[in-house]
């Protein structure tokens, strides 16, 4: 089976996959996607960015309902999942988040993976990132 | 940017509401969003006691049931310029906000302002082009308004300790009231605990504390200085209305990313800007319309536009403080949750209901004591907000 | 309605244009209409020697390419109040009207207008119903903004004893003119024969005398009173500016009747309320902008603003009155037939053009003689027109 | 074959069928498609309002290349056609017009017809109205 991501410009690397945004050589701030221009100061060049991959659950909440087009569901169907907001230190990352709910709560460490998202037309899966509990949270941060 | 001081005005050159009309909210297919605004407007005329024909500036607004200034093949061929406007679910300000701008700037001493819409069913569809967004974020699911206000409600009830029986008594109140209106689409009472057992559609928030997208229209006629006081009994003063973006670093649905906090939410900035305008404080308001496109809206927007203090609003709430006869009346109509959305006409609904209450003769749920000082709030993609304080 | 008189202000509550800019007209499948949009607007706060978060008040149009207003993401989260206009043709006078009004209210110093658009190829699309109209008369082949043009140019030739040809002169000298601007999209001079041999579209229409949907973006720094004189060496006052929605009985696109004659367009309407606002007279203008959607339309529209008599315009082109040398120069940039119809963006492209003509400094034919009164005009769906008059 | 017209409310009668619009009783404003409302004056009732049959060519244009949907073309594709407004004296109708090119000019007097638009789906042919040339213009007017 083909894979490919979900949109290429969002990620650096294979394995291990990072999220790549940008970063203002003025005001040091780190935008995700990655953007030509800074969305706070006028001075600053934007250039690529690799974040981090561990993190902490900022907020979260359930999908419950199935989403309307251009939303896809993946093969099997829709199932309800989560999302959220992960916290990596330099800046806040809006991501799928693969933490069963009983484990959920604002503080959770988690850490970047990948997930199917839905398949094209044609077979090939659709890889998007999410962020999945963190076995070893103090590990490499 | 010009930040705005206190604004001392002549009498001539201060803009008064002088009539006020709304059709019904909620659902009913025998009539098309067009029709709903014409009666609206004709309503509001007939409640100024002028013709269309007096009409000399008009603004008008719907997010997706037509071109506003096509009314005039309804109300009347007069020549008059008719500005369409749209800012998402601030689209009933910014037509105030035209306006009142043009009577101020000696375009017309006798203005109208309409918004309506008719939505299908079901939440709204979005673009993630016309966002600037790329297609993998609808695609993969993260591009819907429940999630931006569940996110951000989860967030809120944690950082500021509020619990989620809260959410629910802003949801009862609004159902409350709704059941005292006649133009409300919801007007059964629910408890707060029927509330909570609805089914969940993102957590903390539950179907019950969700708006849903209606039908609506509302119109108000704008009068200049003196003529506003030949025309009616009991004018109501605009005495400050201001619209405001984003700055960097506030909350906003779709958002990919956001910086590291403090998010500092544009009904923040339209808050402070119109307390300033009109040299009052929150702490005048005796009515108050708050955006409740959810429960958690309106519970961080009564701290975020300073009626009282984050982490407040339960007690509050639990004490009947925001009821209609409460010491801060929020909602009196029942808001989004009782009314529903219909973005175009929303922003209007406040201000029809706010003049009401101010000239005492509200539709539902009149506040007692012949309130002085009224407020509006409305907020909305991508990232915009407009208060207005109206006075008697 | 209130009708406008001879406006006499003070020099602190007068309008004027500062700065402008403008993304190349075309099709240019590389760039956004955001990305275009922000171009424009960079280059005119260049222009105007201020920074984006100088700006009090913005006004944005687009027709398909985006909420304006979300332009803040690429600008700066300055705040700033930022609203979206939508009034078809007239959508960049809206803009500037917005502006203007909210500059004279007191709401800022400095203000910003910006339009743009990028269409798909071909005809717009178009739905009945959001005109009102029932699904048959589109269904049937009646619904097409070129039959219209066609239909309302054909009767007037036929009353007004004016030729074919002189469409055909219309057309050449826009093409002409469009050759020698750095802007505009066609940029080829073709003869009146050439024009006259292009296909059919739409009898007494051809190809080449209709302007195409495509892409481009425009903006304006306007500024307040004496603010502008400490930006600008040569400010351009915004002395009136007028829109204006049909009257009874005037011919408008997607009249499945119309009354019997006469049918009087807002474009005079506009046109003599603009003239009478500014004091003066069609005859004190020296470059002039007209709606040309088609080469009908700018003849009739030369007429309709007080420009010259009806039946005069094949004398005065065939006499050359209308190049940028003539006495009344007309659509010195190429207009819409040599630049496109960007809808959101084209009332500001004429703003653009003539300012910078006013100025001294146009990208294209400069007037000689520095011309000190300048005119545009627009014209669209549902009947509405806007006319401003630009002095230096 | 069954056929049916573009819009009910458009016509009255079948043979002849007329065309049916509304009349202001306040300022006899006559307009087509019928309305509800005056689009002249407020005061007037608006009541069903039979057209005249006859008429004069106020204006015409040729429809040369295929209109984009919602346009629906004829059973054998777009062929192009004319349309204009035909002055019935009391107002202005804005139609399709079977005239020959050759014949075509402002002021051409016509008479109210019938054509064929399109066929829906079930094979149904549905008709619109169309002026074509008046033989006896003097006649009946
Ligand atoms: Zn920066
Ligand atoms: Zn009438």
């Amino acid at each position: 089976m083909t894979t490919r991501l979900v949109a290429e410009d969002l990620f650096e690397g294979v394995d291990p996959m990072r999220l790549v945004g940008a970063r203002c050589s003025g005001c040091h701030t780190v935008v995700f996607p990655r953007q030509d221009s800074c969305p706070r100061c006028a001075d600053g060049a934007m250039s690529a960015h690799v974040l981090p991959v561990r993190g902490l659950v900022w907020s979260w909440t359930l999908q419950a309902f199935p989403p309307k087009p251009p939303y896809r569901p993946p093969a099997g169907g829709f199932q309800p999942y989560h999302v959220g907001y992960v916290d990596l230190g330099e800046v806040l990352v809006e991501a799928r988040l693969e933490v069963p709910r009983r484990e959920m709560r604002i503080g959770l460490p988690v850490r970047l993976t990948t997930m199917p998202a839905y398949h094209d037309e044609d077979g090939t899966e659709v890889l998007t990132f999410a962020f999945r509990p963190d076995p070893s949270p103090e590990e490499d941060r | 940017m010009t930040e705005g001081r206190p604004t001392t005005r002549a009498r001539s050159d201060e803009v008064y509401v002088v009539g006020c009309g709304m059709h019904p909210f909620g659902r009913d297919d025998t009539v098309t969003g067009m029709a709903m605004a014409e009666r609206a407007v004709r309503e509001a005329l007939a409640d100024a006691g002028v013709g269309w024909e007096d009409i000399g500036y008009a603004a008008g607004g719907s997010d997706v049931s037509g071109k506003p200034d096509t009314l005039v093949g309804r109300l009347g061929l007069t020549g008059v310029p008719f500005v369409n406007v749209q800012n998402g679910c601030a689209t009933g300000a910014s037509t105030v906000l035209a306006v009142a701008n043009a009577l101020r700037a000696g375009e017309a001493s006798l203005g109208l302002a309409v918004g309506f819409d008719k939505h299908e069913r079901g939440a709204f569809n979005v673009s993630a082009a016309r966002y600037g967004l790329g297609d993998w974020y609808a695609e993969s699911g993260m591009m819907l308004t429940t999630q931006f206000f569940a996110l951000k409600t989860q967030r809120y009830l944690h950082e500021h300790g509020v619990s989620e029986r809260a959410l629910a008594m802003v949801a009862a109140r609004a159902f409350r009231n709704g059941a005292q209106h006649p133009m409300a689409w919801r007007r059964k009472p629910l408890t707060e605990q029927e509330i909570l057992d609805s089914p969940e559609v993102s957590p903390p928030l539950t179907q019950y504390m969700f708006c849903s997208p209606g039908q609506g229209a509302a119109a108000l006629v704008l009068a200049l200085g003196n003529r506003a006081f030949d025309l009616c009994e009991r004018p109501v003063r605009l005495a400050s209305l201001a619209l405001r973006t984003r700055r960097f670093g506030s909350f906003e649905v779709f958002s990919p990313w956001l910086p590291p906090g403090p998010h500092r939410s544009p009904s923040v900035d339209a808050a402070e800007a119109v307390f300033r305008r009109a040299d009052l404080r929150p702490a005048d308001v005796r009515v108050a319309q708050l955006q409740d496109t959810d429960s958690g809206s309106e519970l961080i927007h009564l701290a975020e536009t300073g009626l009282c203090d984050h982490g407040e609003q339960e007690e509050l709430l639990a004490a009947g403080d925001t009821d209609a006869t409460g010491r801060i009346p929020v909602n009196t109509d029942g808001g989004c949750l009782a009314g529903g959305e219909p973005v175009g006409a929303s922003g209007l609904r406040q201000f029809h209901e706010v003049v009401r209450q101010l000239q005492g003769r509200a539709p539902g749920a009149q506040v007692p004591g012949a309130p002085r000082v009224g407020f509006t709030h409305v907020y909305g993609a991508p990232g915009i907000s407009a208060c207005a304080v109206l006075t008697v």
